[in-house]
């Protein structure tokens, strides 16, 4: 149980554009293990929404069961949240979305809770392109049942048992590229300085928005042999370039080189930079993503960073040409067809 | 030979091969004995496939207006499908009429002499008439209309005013189609005695009734209800509930200007994600539900669980099949109800509702939505194929346009800031309903975490013994309190002296209203109630206490409902005499005669394998 | 101030923090008190979290070999956890004992002067003589059981004759763990007065009985059962069932020179999958089972109606915890029963088996295989996380080495060429069981086609209504038949005089004789009867007919045997007494009585919100 | 209801190597509705059994639940069957695989019982690489419950009520790439000579192999402006080039020019030729196959043929390394440790 608070906070934070300090944001305290990589993905996600102005009681936190599953509770302590059922998330959230297209929706899973039981879900909320947040916690393996591989483990990758992996890894990422996500990202608990604009841009993005953040299970999948440790991750990461988000109210300030950045404008006018880096590649481009992801598992490298994005992408509410107020704000006036219309219907079946 | 005589009182039944377009021809049939005010009840007996199998279609005439299922052979059997023509022939009644297609000759072995056999040509009278091989077809059907027409004294202006409603706005369609009536109708003049022994007569026996599908009122009853989400997965006989749905919202629920939708429809992956949608979207304060049948409930019992245990609304139709497993698909049954009674591991109780109409699936569902959000939990409707995928007469739907949807204990903005401490499973009122909040509804009250598992009444984890006990103890609280707001039960004619009372539900009402009035005709005058919903009131317990013995009257193998009352009301088996049918085919007034007459003069008793 | 005497019979509570090491060292403790000849039962409470929150690990003493938890407070506490000290203190009984760890000072408000305070700078001391901070965190656990040793008087040699066998083959750790049983030792003796008034005495009260829990059984079962496929998905309390399958089949089932597997573990994606596997592979002709807990049964309803309709062995293992939805994970309750009973949509039935202590497990598990090809069905056994993830003394496992796997109705080649023609649902002996044939077995006969669809005596599909209720009753004659198969139930003593008898299962078993042997001591005698399997065999029913009123134990709160009895036996709800506790915690013996008594002299009964 | 049975039995069929005419390997009657894709791909099925000379009995079928589920019924029956429940087939395979490794098994699904409710089971095991033949007859729709679009369902495609589809398709051949299936393959009912050879190549491959085929509802999914119509399939083919399979016991005969074939040998020797064609990648080149595969999509074009084979595929059973005898064969002589073994086990437990 981590008995230090978030490790981004400091009094210092002052309050931001609605007047919420970063306290606002927080939640009750963790209760996992000390140095677990979910409580740093907590702390990127409550400076995401402090550094975003959102309203916290609009926000719906989403999960399934497990470590991971269990962090909502560790962060948004003002907005509501549901921890539903090992790997049911996604449906949970798309009946939600659908009763109010208004609020954020933040889905938080495990790699066990997706890309195990919940698998079938997952890659449906994705064809749906549900406008959520769908973060995986992924440690490559069960850490509230002590540990077993999950299906991201890598072949060759020792569990804390001994016992080698055998199965190919489930590639969540190229699978949300397959599936027709519209934001992919892959990040790393330990870098918040990609994460928090990442999860910034992810917030922001109008459709189904996918981040894959490699989370070490400190207590049982840090050790050596395993491919999510702390160490291992450090020493393959590699990075699509630094990512920067600059809200639409915001007027650009730091200037760049010429042609060393690219620039993606959101819906709502905000923008994402990339600065560009050795592995780059056009970000609105699907299969040069689902290319740059396949090289770098070959070559063993864990690429990180927005990895595709599309700017134009639709969501569920479009598909279903739904009405703009939410569909839980409708009351017998709008619902309600009346007795007259049953009695027309009542005439057509004698 | 014998020859039946009858009046507006016989079973008619269509042989035909699944996928030629019969059954609109069939339904024409029947729509017009009840516009000439005959009460009918007709009943689709299909294969669980998309064409070329035999299908059925028994219409029961019965002027007295019992429309259960009567059972026995068929007075009239119109045979156009050679696969099952040697069974057909054997299940009309002696001095029935077999009506066949003589366009090929019929194998003499199949002759019956204690019948009488009448060939039309249909194919060759179509053959003759039409070009197009679809028409052709189609007009086929048409034609065997127009000679029952001529064979069973329909009014010829009623059928020609059904085909003028049917086409409307495709005119140039009306004229063919009654070319075709007329064809049959002469032919059957020509060459029958017209008409039989076996005749309709107008009556006045179908007021205002109208003559629909249990299916579609329950779709009709969401749109009233206030449904917004619909999630469901396809699953026969539960399909067209969402397809009514679907229509009506179309319909009525879109905005003329912008064309947008008050409702949103989604077609799940699976019957998982079915539930965690319907659960999604109630927890987030839209009424929302699903439809399904046995396997889809199977699949949604860990979240019926959640649904429970966190206390969130959620309406489930469920049309019963005959199970076990895949079972018959498109054979009805009542066999899910202890599933859906206990469903889900863990101490669980579900609030069931049994309609036993078109116009109680409309009320039922519509009210099912108020007892979710006045409950906050899952309501699980049982109906059946039978009710569900037939026609049946049914008391017009109606709705009070005062009324207003029930939220139950939902905060607003006001009411949260009137409020100290605001705590999700605080049992404020005592009757073991505590308040909810929807999300978004304050900036900063009101906020609460939902799980599934154990927490204190300000819903925060704990794993405390006392907290849990006490938490359980309370939605027994609430389970009481349901018995207060479910509906109540329906009793029949009460008589003092009655030591016999019978209980039923759903679909085994006709079929024992009927069997009550042939056991009071005999002079056995026995009490009933017909139960509406699970928890059971006082109401049921004091009739139960009132008989010596009570039969219970069940579609499924285990008396399923006896063993709910025996556990939920603390009832004697010995006092509960199961009375049961199980074969997939609906229940009848005779399979109920015999097991009560057994019990009541075990002397006569034959024993019986099974239905007539 | 009082001061507690005892020998051989009081509680030790260990307070720990979870994740800090500390069970190594608690059950040193335990271990040797067993080999001490004492009755010693140990239990682990513990918080559904890995790492930091409070874990307890409770530990009986008593000669006279009750097992049951014994509840109450606690006689000596020995608390390690900060976090929960509060709490902790408020636990000893009144002249007991609180070992604190006083390298931090004890809050001056927690004092109670009604309770022996002992100080023990442990985390100094360990601190002073280690310098790694693991071995640090470790030790200091071993030095407190050194004191323990000096306080209870635990016989030195037994505890380094531990530590030795502990670290066979690590012999250079024996002596610095010595050391630390020394330090604590050698603290106590200088600091109290050795020994307290509470202490342990050689006795030869434990025989040949051996500590293990239920799970390692259970895994062991299944390696003696001849099981080859296990397919699973992680969820507590039932994980280590698989892990012990796994542990023993690598040690005991692997080819020595080839290094290959005589078996196959697999972990599904879920639990729907892990019990598709085992229907697979039993459909295939291997042993296979799964091991899982109430969520993960809800999840398996639908396999599971698939396979009682089919007929396919399965053997499900299913560790109950309390519901219901994720409940408290890593709390006990006997809950699953109604699920697990009538598990699927349908009429449908499944024989269940209730262990009580870890060698039933064993034997049972390896039964259950049996009984899965014998009676072509799933077997879904019944434990719970007491008596699976605690340690219990137990008989000694057995096998009998002339035992042969009792394959059932299985067809080989030979027999199929002596059949006219197989028919896979054909009751050729009356007793619904049918003969079933493994694919490949025979070039031209003896296949067919498995459906979840009915199906004729050949496995042809069909849609017939009596072809379909022959077949369900022939399942009902089966389920009769099953009685005889299953273990029956355990009677004890019985006076021909006694009005009341007494029914429980599992792990209420030995809070049940406690309570049983106390009444008597206080001359209220009554029999009792222990479930072992359902369907309940005639023993049981003339057992409930015996007595004009029976108790019947149970740990949920809707008293579910209770309603599976008077369901499928007939038996009226009003002779049988609900003897409920459903908090979390084993059911105790105090808990029983009270119940009891309230209802054998009504005047004294106070009312009770919950367990001591 | 086809009364005719399958289209390739005439009189002609002579025994095969083992003395099994066509027949044998026929089912009962097919109770489809006349003219349906997946009659024809029963009858492919039946072809390529007996011209492998496959024993009838050493096969085992296993399907979901569907009309394309039905269809084992209609081919070997000889073999033993399982219509197991709806979706859940990859799992009841996978049991069935591990309790006897010798036995040839052939799974049958339809789009919606694999992409829909089948997609978590369908992805696992892929990822075991269960040695198995998994067949999808894909005709976009839920044929057996009247016709509603499925998960492979193309955006725009109308359907028989006239709605148009809005999700993305789930393209399994795509899928089962990224999975890491070690065959995959795309064809088409109405093709038989190319279904019939690729069958047999799938057959002898010792690992996952999957066939995605295209297979026309003429009842639900038939209609001008469906895109899983005969027409409108027949219309947008691309083949990766003829496909040619040579079991190890005939020598090859034909020859072709040099360059314009390209052969890969299997386990048992026996030989897979493609013919060269324009649209052709080496069909052991995973990235290569992906790559094709997208680009086909994007240009509306449904390609054909062997998308991708590893002759070197490991399966389940080497991952396991289990004993070679199938483990349903085993006796107590190899399964129970005995009395002895137990004894010690006891005594450490004191
Ligand atoms: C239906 C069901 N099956 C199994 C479990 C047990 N269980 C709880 S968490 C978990 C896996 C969690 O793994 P992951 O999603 O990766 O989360 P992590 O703990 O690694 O963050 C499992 C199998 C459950 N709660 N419900
Ligand atoms: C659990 C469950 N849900 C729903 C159904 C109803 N159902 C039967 S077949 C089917 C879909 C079949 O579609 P597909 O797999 O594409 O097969 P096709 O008929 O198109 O060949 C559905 C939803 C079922 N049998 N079981
Ligand atoms: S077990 Fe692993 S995942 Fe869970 S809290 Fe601890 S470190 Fe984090
Ligand atoms: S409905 Fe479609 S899929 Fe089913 S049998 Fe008919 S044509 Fe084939
Ligand atoms: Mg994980
Ligand atoms: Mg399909």
């Amino acid at each position: 149980m981590t008995y230090v608070r978030s490790r981004f906070e400091h009094p210092s934070a002052k309050p931001n554009r609605l007047g919420y300090s970063l306290r606002d944001y927080e939640g009750s305290l963790s209760t996992l293990c000390a140095g677990c990589g979910h409580d740093s993905i907590s702390a990127a996600i409550v400076r995401a929404c402090y550094e975003l102005s959102i309203e916290p009681h609009r926000v719906a936190k989403l999960s399934g069961i497990g470590c991971s599953s269990k962090t909502p509770t560790y962060f948004l302590g003002q907005s509501h949240g549901f921890n539903s059922v090992h790997g049911r998330m996604p449906s949970v959230a798309t009946g939600a979305n659908l009763a109010n297209r208004d609020l954020l929706y933040i889905g938080v899973s495990g790699d066990g809770d997706t890309a195990s039981i919940g698998m079938g879900q997952f890659a449906h909320v994705v064809r749906r392109s549900l406008n959520m947040l769908y973060i995986v916690e992924n440690n490559g393996c069960y850490g509230l049942t002590k540990g077993q591989d999950s299906a991201t483990a890598d072949v060759g990758s020792i569990s804390k048992k001994g016992s080698e992996n055998q199965y190919q890894p489930m590639d969540l990422v190229s699978l949300a590229l397959q599936l027709g996500a519209t934001f992919v990202a892959r990040s790393f608990s330990g870098d918040k300085e990609q994460l928090v604009p990442l999860l910034k841009a992810a917030m922001s993005h109008d459709g189904f928005a996918f981040i894959d953040v490699i989370s070490p299970c400190v207590t049982f999948n840090n050790h050596k042999g395993s491919t999510k440790s702390y160490d291992y991750v450090r020493e393959h990461l590699e990075a699509t370039g630094a990512v920067d988000f600059v809200p639409m109210r915001e007027e650009i300030v730091t200037s760049y080189l010429e042609g060393t950045t690219q620039e993606v404008t959101l819906h709502d006018g905000s923008v994402v930079r990339l600065q560009k880096a050795g592995s780059n590649h056009d970000p609105r481009d699907r299969s040069a993503a689902l290319a740059a992801q396949r090289a770098a598992l070959k070559d063993g490298d864990i690429l990180t960073g927005l990895l595709y994005i599309d700017p134009e992408a639709e969501e569920t509410h479009q598909f279903l040409n739904t009405t703009a107020k939410p569909l839980n704000s409708l009351t017998e006036k709008e619902l309600c067809p009346g007795s007259a219309a049953l009695d027309r219907i009542n005439a057509s079946l004698r | 030979m014998k020859k039946l005589e009858a009046v507006n009182d016989f079973v008619v039944k269509f042989a035909n091969v699944n996928g030629t377009g019969s059954s609109s021809a069939n339904a024409l049939f029947v729509k017009a004995v009840f516009r000439m005010g005959i009460p009918v009840s007709p009943r689709n007996i299909f294969p669980s496939n998309i064409q070329g199998l035999p299908t059925w279609y028994e219409v029961r005439i019965c002027e007295k207006g019992y429309l259960g299922r009567r059972g026995g052979g068929s007075e009239i059997m119109v045979s156009m499908n050679p696969q099952s023509i040697a069974k057909d022939i054997l299940d009309v009644t002696p001095g029935g009429y077999f009506i066949y297609d003589s366009t090929k000759p019929l194998d003499k072995k199949l002759l019956r002499s204690d019948i009488h056999i009448l060939p039309i040509p249909l194919m060759e009278i179509s053959m003759r008439e039409y070009t197009d091989p679809r028409q052709r077809q189609l007009f086929k059907n048409i034609i065997y209309v127009g000679a029952l027409a001529a064979l069973v004294d329909i009014e010829f202006e009623v059928l020609t005013g059904l085909i003028g409603d049917q086409f409307k706005g495709k005119e140039k369609l009306i004229a063919p189609n009654v070319h075709a009536l007329e064809l049959g109708y002469q032919y059957a003049k020509d060459h029958f005695q017209c008409p039989l022994g076996l005749r309709l007569k107008r009556c006045d026996k179908v007021g205002n009734r109208i003559l629909v599908d249990g299916n579609t009122a329950c779709g009709l009853g969401a749109v009233y209800g206030g449904a917004t989400v619909a999630a469901w997965y396809p699953i026969t006989p539960s399909t067209s509930v969402v397809d009514a749905f679907d229509k009506y919202a179309n319909r009525l629920r879109v905005d003329a200007g912008t064309g947008e939708k008050n409702f949103a429809i989604m077609q799940a992956e699976d019957e998982l994600a079915a539930m965690g949608m319907v659960i999604g979207a109630n927890w987030n304060g839209a009424r929302s539900f699903t439809a399904t049948s046995g396997p889809g409930v199977s699949l949604m019992s860990e979240f019926l669980g959640l649904a429970y245990f966190a206390e969130i609304p959620a309406v489930l139709i469920d049309v019963q099949r005959a199970g076990p497993s895949t079972g018959m698909p498109t054979r009805t049954q009542q066999s899910d109800i202890l599933l859906s009674a206990y469903a889900s591991h863990g101490d669980t109780k579900h609030v069931l509702l049994f309609p036993a109409t078109p116009k109680e699936c409309f009320d039922m569902t519509a009210d099912a939505f108020d007892l979710a959000e006045q409950l906050q939990t899952p309501i699980i409707m049982l109906t059946d194929l039978e009710l569900g995928m037939n026609d049946h007469m049914s008391p017009p739907l109606s709705w009070d346009d005062k009324r207003s949807y029930k939220r139950g204990k939902t905060l607003s903005a006001e009411q949260l800031d009137k409020i100290e401490k605001f705590g999700r499973y605080l049992d404020v009122d005592g009757d073991g309903i505590c308040y909810r909040t929807i999300p978004g509804t304050h900036p900063s009250k009101g906020s609460f975490f939902t799980r599934g598992t154990s927490r204190d009444t300000y819903a925060v984890y704990t794993e405390d013994g006392d907290k849990y006990v006490e938490n359980m103890e309370r939605l027994v609280r609430k389970f009481e309190t349901a018995k207060q707001y479910v509906p109540a039960p329906e009793l029949y004619a009460q008589h003092d002296e009655a030591k016999y009372g019978v209980i039923f539900f759903g679909t085994s009402t006709e079929a024992a209203r009927e069997a009550l009035d042939i056991l009071a005709e005999e002079g056995i005058r026995l009490n009933a109630l017909r139960i509406r919903a699970f928890p059971f009131n006082k109401t049921v317990d004091d009739f139960i206490a009132r008989h010596e013995k009570v039969f219970v009257i069940e579609q499924n193998r285990d008396a399923q409902l006896r063993t709910l009352l025996m556990a939920e009301n603390d009832v004697s088996p010995l006092q509960m005499i199961p009375v049961l049918n199980f074969d997939g085919m609906p229940i009848t007034a005779q399979q109920i005669l015999r097991k009560i007459r057994g019990h009541l003069h075990p002397a006569t008793v034959t024993p019986i394998r099974k239905s007539v």
